[in-house]
């Protein structure tokens, strides 16, 4: 029969990561709203403190070296996992969640900080953004984290070889996601700020 | 998740293809999620129409008092609302769940599971957003929910509106995740992208500007609530806020909306022209690339429905001249459905009529449509009933009719059964007359100086007799309806049988048994054209005639011989919907924080138990359906167990085939 | 017989339908209009008018081109009995076609663009020596302030004829987005909280022009109503006269005014409403219309009710079963709970404000 | 054929790009990042370094980075076309999109 033919080579994409890739698209529409939203509040400060006074470059760029360092260990774990190898994968797995919850504590000890200096939801747009903008940008590392700790325990539980499915690759796809939403964030909401 | 390795021959779910109130409650077939779907979608449609009723009451004479200016708020806010994201949206899904894996040779979609929480999150927020009728009163801000109206914080009513938006946005962007990805990967060998039906181009189209434009009313909805809520400052000019940028957040999505509302209806008129012409779609490829430059258009024209917030001449310019450009996709699919009639064996049964009806009623849409790219006169009919009346053309006279098509097309399909003929034509002459009598002088109104949103009018405006025949119109439309329902009641009990193919169909579903095993496909069909299922009947002479072939392309499950298929197929799950029960749980716990808390936790612990729930039917795929709310961040991970058997299809290797 | 009279009637179907639409329309009897868009009394509105005349025509053309292909197309490709399955060519498409329909509507609309572009502009411009009003919108009323003239009213507008009044639109930063229109005389434009827009109205014959808000602004949105008054110069002149002279406060004394006055003060009216130059000089979290020449206005609240004695007398007694409104959100005039005695007292004082 | 084929063709694409890299490469990746994070703060620092040319070279580091991300941690260089297209229609959507917004009100270039 002529199939052969008229059939070109069939579909290599993966299902899930298909999906994964159409979802985190349109989470770039999601967290592009939420900046060009601080964009425009930026300097609607509302007699409250701006981005001049609040940020602390510093100690944001340590929290940010975090961060994308994590997406380093991630990788490697996501790498091990392809090589099937379950204690590297365990390691760097549990090294990415620290990671994740290292920036996690940065995150909360910054806003503490802000909310001292003075810089509440409901201070300014400025605030109202700010906090919006990182508050979700944090619920989605939070998020990862969970996942991350599930992979962790399904792991010992179990295990994650290369047969059962292509979780590791999804959490990983969803963690660097975090973390190039967070580039962005560091280079536009705080060293472009100052 | 029942494991690959000791397959039953068909699974549980395949045993009872009715079953009773839990296997629809469980189920996770894409067919009887579709036909759920559709069911939802008729009763909000009744609110809704019952809503318009009383609006139109009420407008019927000058003055009028039936309702207060308060309930008559409510009642064009929930009217607007209902139609557009519990009736047309939910009934474009039901269509796309029921008929896009059948017509792209697929046994499900990508992930039945995560179908299914899509589906129990639309009925959680349909539900969420109408109880707060109970719960002081329906939201009262207008379907667009204009800020500073919406965040002024005083009534609950609003934030029923915002939180019940927000879950049928992750409902439809988990809903567009599927397609996209069904579409991209399940299709049947050889049914290349370009050897797609229509309606499946359509619905990929619709998948992606959902996938696209939801996050960003999903943005401004959050404002909003947390405006209401927590103090936030976002729409608050007295220190800063800017109440415009909420019209950019809502029109960035609301536009693309339209054409979400639309592409389906024009995907199933490109399905039936053809049929009933006996002719292929005139310029297949043309009709798909026009729908795609629809869709990628719609992002570029939000701002035409702020030319009178001040916007200033070049934006105004800028958006007025994208505006005009959406014209030149749209006349060029409405021509070629003139050339698909053009020079066929045109029958006329209802699906038809219904066809024809929207390519002419949608026709005066676009045209009206242009005049509002034309700014300055869109100065004058911004905000007034004639755009009611274009809009009306449109979604009505266009998705409507279509949607109506489609019922009348596939009706026999689903449920075996054909609706009824006489009946049907009485419904498809009563609407069209009914709909023009009432719409047609909304644009004199409108031109006339009536705004829209009014709940009274005075009398020596010059409206009376206009607004008059608008309320008989509409309470013919009502007529019409009721006609339908009583059809559609009738038909399914006793209407005559519909067979596998009652229309000399040309697309993949009617190769299959009326209604379709719940498998779809005893044999994966394997694809040679565009309407390869036709071309399977009928060969072509030279002079393009075409020529019956003595073959029979039938799917084996649509013979006689019932002989056992294994089809190994996902087993049912209630865990969807509890996933949605304890999301709508959470959302009615925020409204009435500190208290709610209680609920809120009750909610979260409903949640964790589905979340896991949902991992642990299948070890091999943990963290199921994470985080379905916030930001509608859901990376599901179905189970590829009953995907993975899907026969891989070709990916998009150009031209389309059947030339 | 009953048979061929159907069959008759089937026949004249189209003719009978068209009958049935002609009756229709012709019924419309001429109501005058006075918010119609399509009488344009303005240079602007003109502009406006001439462009969508010119849109209507092309789209007219189109209208009838395409349904009646369609038509034309489904009477004479109809099936006709017993032709089942008469086969027919089966045509894929031709790209010449598709080319051709998709360069025509964009060469009209290219067409169309020029004009459109041009009026966008034309609208928009600065007029110079115009009227200066700035324009207030509440929830839910119209007020005005003549800037160079120093007068401030509420809900009629009266300006010159043939004179360009340019308006700067606003609104409280704690109000909703309203829409001023005044369709005769312009397009609309929206009053936004926290922005402040501009729009350019005149009239080119001197009457009564009737607009209201346009853009949904909560409760009584619908009776958010304006007017605007187009005067000779002269009696323009006169006008804003009678608006500049010293409101009339009753003497002491015991008319009826005067007690009037008294209530004005102690029942807190003068807490919202101003009255120039006395103590009532109104503002508030909750302003309510200037009323230092209430007596030279026709109507009030909205420009919804004739200025009458039963009407005040009503609308004191109960504003919001006259009118909906949310006194208790500051949104519209509280029930004061007035005796009668009270109401007619302050409705003699008011309607003495000439 | 019967249904329950399983799909080979998945599994050997992942074989395909799973040893494009080895974490040798990964960890060479990570520093170049750490470095031109690096230079992003560092520049920030330089007195008569800003204006234009600072918002521009961060940006541009700024894109850098977040395109070596998805390039190589998340392998999307060696996706099929389909997913690039997905997710970089999404970002250039995006960007317009808000670019577009920022231009309406004005808000765009003193954003920084």
């Amino acid at each position: 029969m002529a199939i052969e033919a008229s059939q070109p080579a069939a579909s290599t994409l993966d299902i899930r990561k298909t999906a994964m890739w159409a979802f985190l698209a349109s989470e770039l529409m999601f967290f592009g709203g939420l900046i060009s939203t601080f964009l425009l509040y930026r300097a609607r400060t509302n007699g409250g403190p701006g981005s001049e006074e609040l940020f602390d470059i510093p100690f944001t760029s340590v929290s940010s070296f975090v961060l994308l360092m994590s997406s380093l260990t991630m990788v490697l774990a996501h790498n091990a996992w392809e090589r099937n190898d379950e204690r590297q994968l365990r390691l760097w797995l549990v090294a990415t969640a620290s990671l994740g919850m290292v920036f996690l504590g940065g995150q909360f000890f910054e806003f503490s900080t802000f909310v001292h200096e003075g810089l509440k939801l409901d201070t300014s747009p400025f605030g109202s953004s700010f906090y919006l903008l990182t508050g979700f940008h944090g619920a989605h590392v939070a998020v990862g984290v969970l996942m991350l700790s599930a992979m962790v325990i399904i792991s010992y539980r179990v295990g994650l070889t290369k047969a059962r499915g292509m979780n590791v690759e999804l959490v990983a796809l969803y963690w660097h996601f975090v973390d190039i939403i967070w580039i962005v964030i560091f280079t536009v909401v705080y060293l472009l700020q100052v | 998740m029942a494991t690959i390795v000791e397959t039953p021959p068909v699974s549980p779910a395949a045993a009872e293809p009715k079953g009773g109130l839990w296997a629809w409650v469980t189920s996770v077939d894409h067919k009887k999620i579709g036909i759920m779907y559709g069911i939802a979608a008729i009763v909000f449609f009744v609110i809704g129409g019952i809503e318009a009723l009383f609006i139109r009451l009420q407008l019927a004479v000058p003055d009028g008092t039936l309702v207060s200016e308060d309930a008559f708020n409510q009642l064009f806010t929930m009217h607007g609302t209902t139609m557009v994201f519990l009736f047309v949206m939910p009934i474009a899904a039901a269509f796309g769940n029921y008929f896009v894996p059948i017509m792209i040779g697929a046994r499900d979609v990508a992930f039945p599971r995560l179908n299914a929480l899509s589906f129990w999150l639309f009925i959680s927020g349909g539900v969420f957003i109408s109880s707060s009728f109970f719960l002081g009163g329906l939201p009262d801000g207008a379907w667009v929910g204009y800020s500073p109206l919406s965040a002024q914080p005083e009534v609950i009513r609003m934030d029923f509106w915002v939180l019940g938006l927000a879950i049928l946005g992750v409902a439809s962007l988990l809903g567009a995740v599927n397609f996209i990805t069904t579409i991209f990967t399940m299709r049947a060998p050889g049914m290349t992208l370009f050897r797609m039906p229509v309606f499946a181009w359509m619905q990929l189209v619709v998948a992606f500007l959902l996938a696209f434009s939801l996050p960003l009313v999903t943005v401004g909805l959050f404002q909003v609530l947390f405006d209401r809520n927590f103090g936030t400052l976002f729409y608050d000019a007295a220190s800063g806020g800017d109440p415009i940028l909420w019209q950019h957040l809502f029109w960035l999505f609301g536009h693309p909306e339209v054409y979400i509302l639309i592409l389906p209806a024009m995907g199933i008129v490109s399905e039936v022209l053809p049929t009933f012409s006996r002719k292929p779609l005139f310029g297949y490829q043309f009709v798909v690339f026009a729908g795609a430059a629809i869709g990628f258009l719609g992002f570029g024209v939000w701002a035409h429905h702020m030319f009178t917030a001040g916007l200033g001449p070049v934006a105004e310019t800028a958006f007025g001249l994208m505006t005009m450009t959406i014209a030149v996709p749209t006349g060029i699919k409405i021509f070629n459905w003139v050339g698909t009639m053009w020079g066929g064996n045109i029958s006329f049964p209802t699906p038809m009529l219904f066809a024809i009806g929207f390519v002419a009623m949608f026709t005066i849409g676009g045209l009206s449509g242009v005049t509002h790219s034309i700014v300055p006169a869109d100065t004058q009919q911004h905000d007034s009933y004639y755009v009611v009346a274009h809009f009306h053309y449109v979604l009505f006279g266009g998705a409507v009719f279509g949607i109506f098509s489609g019922v009348y097309y596939w009706f026999g399909k689903v449920f075996g059964r054909q609706l009824n003929e006489r009946i049907g034509k009485l419904h498809f002459w009563l609407m069209l007359i009914g709909f023009n009598l009432t719409f047609a002088p909304m644009h004199i109104l409108g031109l006339n100086g009536m705004p829209r949103r009014i709940a009274t009018y005075g009398d020596g405006l010059g409206w009376n007799y206009w607004n008059f025949v608008a309320t008989v119109g509409s309470f013919v439309i009502a007529l019409s309806i009721l006609v339908f329902l009583i059809n559609a009641i009738r038909s399914y009990r006793k209407g005559e049988p519909a067979g596998a193919d009652p229309w000399d169909g040309r697309t993949l579903e009617w190769t299959t048994s009326s209604p379709p095993a719940n498998y779809n496909f005893a044999e994966v069909p394997i694809v040679e054209a565009v309407d390869d299922f036709w071309y399977k009947k009928y060969g072509e002479d030279e002079d393009h005639m075409p020529v019956r072939l003595d073959t029979n392309p039938l799917d084996p499950s649509a013979l006689d011989d019932d002989g056992e298929f294994h089809v190994h197929l996902p087993s049912p799950s209630y865990f969807p919907i509890l996933l949605a029960l304890g999301i709508v749980t959470v959302a009615y716990g925020f409204l009435w924080i500190p208290v709610g808390f209680a609920v809120m936790a009750l909610g979260l612990g409903i949640m964790l138990w589905a979340i896991f729930g949902w991992a642990l039917e299948d070890i091999d795929h943990p963290m199921g359906g994470d985080d379905g709310q916030g930001g509608g961040h859901g990376d599901d991970d179905d189970p590829g167990s009953e995907v993975s058997e899907q026969v891989p299809a070709g990916i998009g290797a150009g031209s389309g085939g059947g030339e | 017989m009953k048979a061929g009279l159907t069959s008759k009637l089937r026949r004249r179907r189209p003719v009978l339908a068209g009958l049935a639409l002609l009756v229709l329309v012709l019924s419309a009897c001429s109501e005058d209009l006075p918010q119609n868009s399509l009488a344009p009394a303005s240079e602007r509105a003109q502009n406006i008018q001439d462009l969508f005349v010119l849109t209507m025509i092309i789209a007219t053309v189109v209208f009838v081109l395409v349904q009646g292909a369609i038509i034309y197309t489904a009477i004479k490709f109809r099936r006709k009995k017993g032709e089942e399955d008469r086969p027919v060519k089966q045509i894929h498409g031709n790209t010449k076609l598709e080319i051709a329909w998709t360069i025509a509507p964009a060469l009209i609309l290219a067409g169309l663009a020029v004009p459109t572009v041009q009026t966008i502009f034309e609208n928009a411009e600065k007029p110079a020596n115009a009227l200066e009003i700035t324009v207030t919108g509440h929830q839910w009323w119209w007020e005005y302030e003549y800037t160079d003239l120093g007068i401030v009213t509420a809900n009629e507008m009266h300006i010159p004829v043939g004179q360009d009044v340019f308006l700067t639109l606003q609104a409280d930063d704690t109000d909703v987005i309203h829409s001023f229109w005044v369709p005769r005389l312009s397009g609309k434009r929206d009053v936004v909280p926290g922005h402040i827009n501009t729009l350019t109205i005149s009239a080119d014959e001197t009457g009564l022009f009737l607009g209201q808000c346009a853009e949904f602004c909560g409760l009584s949105h619908a009776n958010m109503r304006l007017r605007v008054q187009a005067h000779e110069p002269a009696d323009f002149d006169a006008w804003a006269a009678g608006q500049l002279a010293a409101a009339n406060i009753p003497a002491e004394g015991d008319s009826q005014a005067a007690e009037g006055w008294e209530l004005f003060i102690s029942k807190g009216c003068s807490a919202c409403h101003t009255v120039n130059g006395t103590e009532a000089v109104g503002g508030g979290i909750n302003p309510g219309p200037d009323l230092t020449h209430f007596a030279q206005r026709d109507t009030f609240a909205g420009a919804l009710f004739d200025r009458t004695e039963e009407n005040l007398r009503s609308w004191l007694a109960n504003p919001s079963e006259m009118k909906a409104m949310e006194p208790d959100l500051n949104r519209g005039m509280p029930n004061l709970g007035l005796s009668d005695e009270e109401i007619t007292a302050l409705v003699a004082f008011i309607q003495g404000l000439s | 054929m019967t249904a329950t084929t399983e799909n080979p063709e998945t599994e050997e694409v992942q074989e395909e790009y799973a040893d494009h890299l080895s974490p040798a490469n990964y960890w060479g990746i990570a520093l170049f990042l750490a470095v031109v994070t690096a230079v992003e703060v560092a520049i920030t620092y330089i007195p008569d370094f800003d204006g234009t040319v600072l918002v521009v070279s961060l940006l541009v580091l700024g894109a850098v980075k977040f395109l070596t991300v998805v390039a190589f941690f998340m392998h999307l260089k060696y996706e099929p076309f389909t997913m690039n297209f997905m997710f970089y229609f999404g970002l250039l959507g995006a960007l317009a999109l808000f670019i577009a917004v920022l231009l309406a009100f004005e808000a765009l270039f003193d954003s920084f």
